[in-house]
């Protein structure tokens, strides 16, 4: 028994130690840039995070390509390190911190969403590590006056302003809106945000009301917005819900003018799940294949990171892939225009901000959320998603009505 | 000779079913009393019904005098009623001594554990079950499983004991010790009912019998009586039997 | 009229609950064991269906048997190789054993299928019935057929067939039946393979209503829960009537409370039946 | 009175460097170990708890995560009212456990599956209320704690040792309850209510006090815990794996003992941290792996278990299983088991 309980604790340390070991020692010689990055690799989230990994692994390729980043007079390859928190968040605080203090990672990319990143965050500012948040957009995440968090994502109400505006004058007859959200933080947030824009520009709130996580059915929720007769339908949530709410809709012939739905329209997966219903269906997004972003990253423009991204992956870059890639940009230019790894030099270079970057350009706000660029909106047109706003990246017009 | 437990008019229904009728009678300390009855008689529900499992539907239970409906079951047990149940019912990953440990020191008001554990060494002695004290009571025989039945009973230090069917199962020598057992306890003046249907093994155990027919008393007095009452034979043998029995008595 | 159709939408729901929790219930009934496989289950005969459809064309009500019957197959391999090992042992133990494989079975899909969501868009759609201005969706019609049906098809199974009668005898009291020479250990394993069919059937008519996932089991899971709580045990006219109950609950919660406490009140209510009536409204007593 | 192991000396040994290992881990561990050592002791705590009704009274409760949850809102609430923490911990624990008395004595009478379903329940029920809370409890945003006025280490230490206490406490008092009347009527409970009620139990009662017990240490775990990680949400604080793991520690360690549940949770967690990591992808089948072998071949746990006739009862079978694992990080696991075994067996 005494040496059963030896034998554990010692393969316990071990198996404790060992990625400390092997990594650390690479450390020391600064060999390479590390960075960090709990992923949701299984879980709820995984869809998610297996595309904002394919967009990390793009750019690490196409850096280690390039020869690495430069730091000062040399250059050095990149190595990101990946965990899986399993969709659960408080094993990516964990991951977080055990990146910092095990692992040794000089920068750190932080888990999916906003509460998770909210969460992951704190261990960031704990240490110290500049924090690249590529998937969090609610305000409720940069509110806390840290100085490590910088997101690619501007805020909620960057999507919803534009899309109230695209609505005001593309279908003026629009003078009721019916909102649903998910209970959910960053579906929550962004609902209340529609709710405002929706307000300040004398559009009626008939319909304002939450759904639970995880629910089976939305028949009588869509009953009583089909009684409240709005013109205009507004369903935040990802993207299970969505496919079900937009059949639900089907299923009781609801047809507003303009049916907008965050986030996942803008995935393929939601176009083949849905098939004829994801016609006209609008959306915002942060950033499309569409984008005409000319930049100074190692990507050149938008087009081309399009182009590299098809060529590894067979498929069209969504948001999450790009920004995936684009924490990755940004952490280089930074770097390379701190001239070190030196943590308070490249936090000092990323919130000096004016990054050209082909997910836009990049600058933050004192949060540290972006406040530099027009988020896209989306409208399915026939199977495919067509850009409707900004005017510079326009590929389709203002369809109203569902069929 | 005052009476520890006295039934007033106790019935109990299930549904339509009346299974208990009118039953009254009443316990003298130290007696030893059968009570007998054909398969379905009642005899289970009476003691379910006294140990309140079953509470009656009606009429009055005292116990030294003070009514005791409307008391939990534990309670009656700690207030000294005890029983054996026809399944014995060990709790089977304890060691015996911790079986018998339990009925003192949840029942008997005893307050440690220590004390419970050697008031229980005693009930094993006097049950004879001391050789297997540190045994898991799974592992007993049947014989010996309810011959710890009785010891855990005693150890609760009752004052009214209920024997259901304590021979059941048991070969003839078996039954005979188990006899001798009860009369041992009753001379230590604690009341026992001892539920059988067989006649033969109460009659010589027995002070008194009371006859249960169809929830009914239908008979209770000393063994010679009983064995004479006609509603007795008629209740066991059926009318036709009975009905020769008399002719059999008249003519001789 | 708007309470009306939110009637209605209760109904189907409760017609569509049903058919996801009546394998459940047998299950339950007769081995005396929750089967946190069924969610899975139900997944598993849902992706059998898209496959079949989106590769094969086939129709996923034709490929309703072929689902079912592949999952009984696993169904019977589970039971008779696994399950039966702690059969009449604790709750406890059954529970986390299930528990255990179903995380298995789960991760199996989850590596085979990823996690993206998939929806069967049948050409053309089954569409819509309309009565005035109250709108009936088909597909959610036939989930209430197929679960009367499969509840009826069980019914009479049970009552008519040597196997059935069986059934009831060794759920009734599994040790006589042993004594009358029933092989229980083979009746149990029918039956959860049984069990397992209906979840296949119903995942069939899963995958052209809800965008199917390995991460959608745990819903459906929860739901035959519920139901059979409601509905009572092993009683299959309870499987029917605690899915109504549960849909009505949660369509008219969302009426009332509105949609975030939909599930609540449909809880609150299980929680309460529990205390007062813990074999369910029309439960047989007796399985503890 | 039962199959523990703390009659044997060895035992007494063993368990004591075990406990003063955790004494002293903190001098020896940096911060990362140190936070697994708090979330192994966070699991320990509610192992131990769950043993109280679980192992103890044999009943299969799944309240675990409801208390945990109730507590790390309670404690969080209470804390960004401006409360100092220990209290804040101590109060949370205070109302869990006033919640699982009420809560207990409604459900208790419920036996088997329907008391797991109760018990299951609450959690939910409770996870939406505090859902629609949002006033109070930020809903579906979750819920923050200003970070900790403390340096980076002394943070980890000082949660490190609350997690201990808690921990301990939860010990303690299972060693107590072990040698009390409570403890002994709750174990004839276990084995067979209807005997338990006739030699005079009052089970309500007794069954009550378990389930009272097994709430209080959770609920302050979960306080330390909102502290510690300084965000929780309803998804997460009433999670189900939060009332499953510690069911499955305690049946690794085995049900009933004292030092069982923490074993487990040591194990647990030792899998947790060198397994699964290894797997990426398929870590929650290796957990469902892993419970399968359990209760198939260990269903009452290390302590309760002669370790080498289970072995030798299933050796193939077990070799073939161990064989599809892969050898990882050096260690044939078939060996280990076997040589660990034989360790044992020799000890007793």
């Amino acid at each position: 028994m005494r040496t059963q309980i030896k034998n554990l604790l010692r393969h316990a340390l071990q198996g404790l130690m060992l990625t400390t070991a092997v990594v650390s020692t690479s450390v020391i010689a600064q060999e390479s840039v590390l960075v960090g990055a709990p992923l949701p690799l299984t879980g709820p989230l995984s869809p998610e995070g297996t595309k904002l990994q394919r967009g990390y692994d793009l750019w690490v390729e196409e850096v280690n390509k390039a020869g690495g980043i430069a730091v000062g007079n040399k250059k050095l390859p990149v190595k990101i390190i990946y965990y899986d928190y399993q969709s659960n968040t408080p094993k990516a605080v964990q991951l977080a911190e055990k990146l910092v203090i095990d692992d040794k990672v000089n920068f750190l990319f932080s888990p999916f969403g906003s509460g998770a990143t909210k969460a992951a965050s704190a261990v960031s500012e704990k240490y110290g590590v500049p924090t690249l948040a590529p998937t969090a957009s609610s305000v409720e995440v940069y509110d806390r006056g840290y100085k490590n968090l910088f997101g690619t994502f501007t805020p909620n109400d960057s999507l919803t302003e534009p899309l109230a505006d695209l609505v005001k004058s593309g279908a003026p007859e629009v003078k009721r809106v019916a909102i649903l959200s998910r209970n959910d933080l960053y579906p929550l947030a962004l609902g209340q945000d529609f709710e405002k824009s929706a307000k300040k520009r004398g559009i009626e709130v008939v319909y304002f009301d939450k759904y639970p996580i995880g629910a089976l059915d939305h028949a009588s929720a869509i009953t009583q917005i089909r009684s409240s007769k709005p013109d205009w339908i507004v369903v935040t949530g990802y993207i299970n819900d969505l496919i079900l709410i937009r059949k639900q809709l089907g299923d009781q012939k609801v047809r507003p003018v303009v049916l907008t739905m965050i986030n996942g329209p803008v995935y393929q997966e939601f176009i083949d799940a849905t098939g004829p219903l994801s016609n006209n269906v609008t959306t915002a997004t942060w950033w499309h294949p569409a984008a005409r972003y000319t930049s100074q990253d190692l990507f050149k423009s938008s087009e081309n990171y399009t182009k590299l991204f098809k060529a590894k992956y067979k498929d069209d870059p969504d948001f999450t892939n790009a920004t995936g890639s684009a924490v990755g940009v940004l952490l280089q230019l930074a770097i390379e225009r701190a001239g070190s790894l030196d943590r308070d030099k490249v936090r000092a270079s990323l919130a000096a901000g004016n990054f050209k970057t082909f997910f836009g350009p990049l600058s933050f706000s004192p949060e540290g959320y972006a406040n530099s660029y027009i988020p896209p909106i989306i409208q399915v047109q026939n199977g495919r998603s067509a850009v409707l706003y900004p005017k510079a990246i326009k590929s389709g017009d203002f369809r109203l009505g569902l069929d | 000779m005052s009476a520890i437990l006295e039934l007033r008019d106790v019935s109990r229904n299930f549904g339509g079913l009346r299974a208990l009728d009118g039953i009254s009678m009443s316990f003298g300390i130290g007696e030893v009393i059968g009570i007998i009855g054909p398969n379905g008689a009642g005899k289970t529900t009476l003691v379910n019904v006294i140990t309140a499992v079953t509470p009656a539907s009606s009429g009055d239970i005292l116990f030294n005098g003070n009514p005791i409906q409307g008391l939990t079951p534990d309670r009656i047990a700690q207030i000294g009623i005890a029983r054996t149940s026809q399944i014995v019912q060990p709790f089977p990953r304890l060691t015996v001594l911790d079986n018998v440990a339990a009925g003192a020191l949840f029942a008997a008001g005893v307050n440690t554990i220590a004390d419970a554990r050697s008031s229980a060494m005693e009930q094993l002695e006097f049950t004879g079950l001391a050789r297997v004290a540190h045994k898991l009571a799974a592992t007993l025989s049947l014989a010996d499983r309810k011959r710890l039945e009785l010891a855990k009973s005693l150890a609760m230090k009752p004052k009214l004991l209920m024997l259901d069917e304590v021979n059941a199962g048991l070969n003839a020598s078996e039954i005979d010790a188990a006899l001798d057992l009860i009369r041992a306890i009753a001379a230590s003046g604690v009341t026992i009912l001892l539920i059988e249907h067989l006649m033969k093994v109460v009659l010589n155990a027995c002070s008194r019998i009371a006859v249960l027919h169809q929830g009914r008393l239908i008979a209770d007095g000393i063994p010679e009586a009983i064995v004479g009452d006609a509603k007795v034979i008629e209740a066991y043998l059926g009318r036709k039997f009975a009905a020769r029995q008399r002719k059999v008595m008249e003519t001789s | 009229m708007l309470s009306l159709q939110i009637l209605i939408n209760g109904i189907l729901l409760g017609g569509l609950y049903s058919c996801i929790a009546v394998g459940f219930s047998l299950v339950w009934g007769v081995l005396n064991i929750i089967n946190i496989l069924h969610g899975s289950m139900i997944v598993l005969g849902a992706y059998a269906a898209f496959f079949a459809y989106s590769q094969l064309g086939i129709h996923p009500f034709a490929f309703i048997p072929i689902a079912g019957l592949s999952l009984f197959i696993l169904g019977y391999g589970l039971q008779a190789k696994i399950i039966n090992r702690v059969m009449g042992a604790p709750v406890l133990i059954t529970l986390t054993l299930t528990f255990g494989l179903n995380l298995i079975l789960d991760n199996m899909m989850m590596v085979a299928f990823k996690a993206d969501y998939r929806k069967i868009i049948l050409d053309p759609p089954l569409g819509l019935l309309e009565l005035g201005s109250l709108l009936i969706p088909i597909d959610r019609l036939y989930a209430m057929v197929l679960a009367l049906g499969l509840v009826g098809c069980l019914y009479a199974i049970l009552r008519a067939t040597q196997i059935g009668r069986a059934i009831v005898a060794v759920r009734m009291d599994r040790d006589a039946a042993a004594l009358m020479g029933v092989k229980v250990k083979q009746i149990y394993a029918v039956t959860f393979a049984t069990g397992a069919f209906m979840a296949g059937a119903a995942g069939c008519l899963m995958s052209v209503i809800f965008p199917i996932s390995p991460l959608t089991s745990n819903a459906f899971l929860g739901k035959a829960f519920v139901v059979c709580v409601l509905g009572g045990l092993g009683s299959m006219p309870g499987v029917i009537l605690g899915g109504i109950l549960l849909g009505l609950l949660e369509s008219f919660g969302t009426l009332w409370l509105g949609p975030d406490f939909s599930t609540t009140i449909a809880f609150v209510v299980l929680l309460t039946l529990l205390m007062f009536r813990p074999t369910g409204l029309l439960g047989k007593r007796g399985f503890e | 009175m039962n199959a523990l192991f703390c009659s044997k000396p060895a035992h007494i040994v063993v368990a004591v460097l075990f406990l003063l290992a955790f004494l002293f881990f903190p001098w020896v561990a940096n911060n990362y170990l140190l936070r697994i050592g708090t979330t192994m002791l966070m699991y320990s705590a509610l192992a131990l708890s769950w043993n109280f009704i679980g192992g103890f009274a044999g009943y299969p409760s799944f309240a675990t995560a409801a208390f945990f949850g109730l507590g790390a809102y309670v404690g969080g609430i209470l804390q960004n009212k401006g409360i100092p923490a220990p209290l804040a911990w101590l109060l949370a624990g205070l109302l869990v456990t006033i919640f699982a008395v009420v809560i207990g004595r409604i459900i208790l009478h419920l036996k088997g599956h329907y008391f797991a379903i109760a018990s299951l329940v609450i959690g939910d029920v409770l996870r939406e209320i505090i859902n629609g809370m949002t006033s109070l409890t930020g809903g579906g945003m979750g819920l923050n704690l200003a970070a900790q006025k403390m340096g980076v280490t002394e943070q980890a230490q000082f949660f490190y040792f609350s997690m201990l206490t808690v921990a301990g406490l939860a010990l303690v008092t299972t060693v107590l309850l072990d040698r009390s009347r409570l403890g002994f009527g709750l174990r004839c409970i276990e084995q067979n209510e209807d005997a338990a009620v006739r030699i005079g139990i009052n089970t309500d009662r007794f069954k009550t006090a378990a389930f009272m017990l097994s709430s209080t240490f959770v609920g302050m775990a979960g306080a330390v815990y909102v502290s510690w990680t300084g965000y929780i949400d309803p998804g997460e604080a009433f999670e189900v794996l939060i009332s499953v793991k510690p069911i499955v520690m305690t049946l690794l360690g085995g049900a009933g003992t004292i030092l069982g549940p923490v074993y487990g949770a040591f194990l647990f967690l030792l899998l947790e941290e060198t397994v699964w990591r290894n797997f990426l992808n398929i870590h929650s089948g290796i957990l469902g792996l892993l419970v399968v072998l359990l209760i198939l071949f260990l269903p009452r746990g290390i302590l309760n278990t002669n370790l080498w006739s289970v072995v030798e009862a299933h050796a193939r079978v077990l070799r073939t299983y161990f064989r599809l694992l892969p050898r990882f990080q050096g260690i044939n696991l078939w060996a280990w088991v076997v040589r660990i075994i034989r360790n044992i067996r020799h000890q007793s």
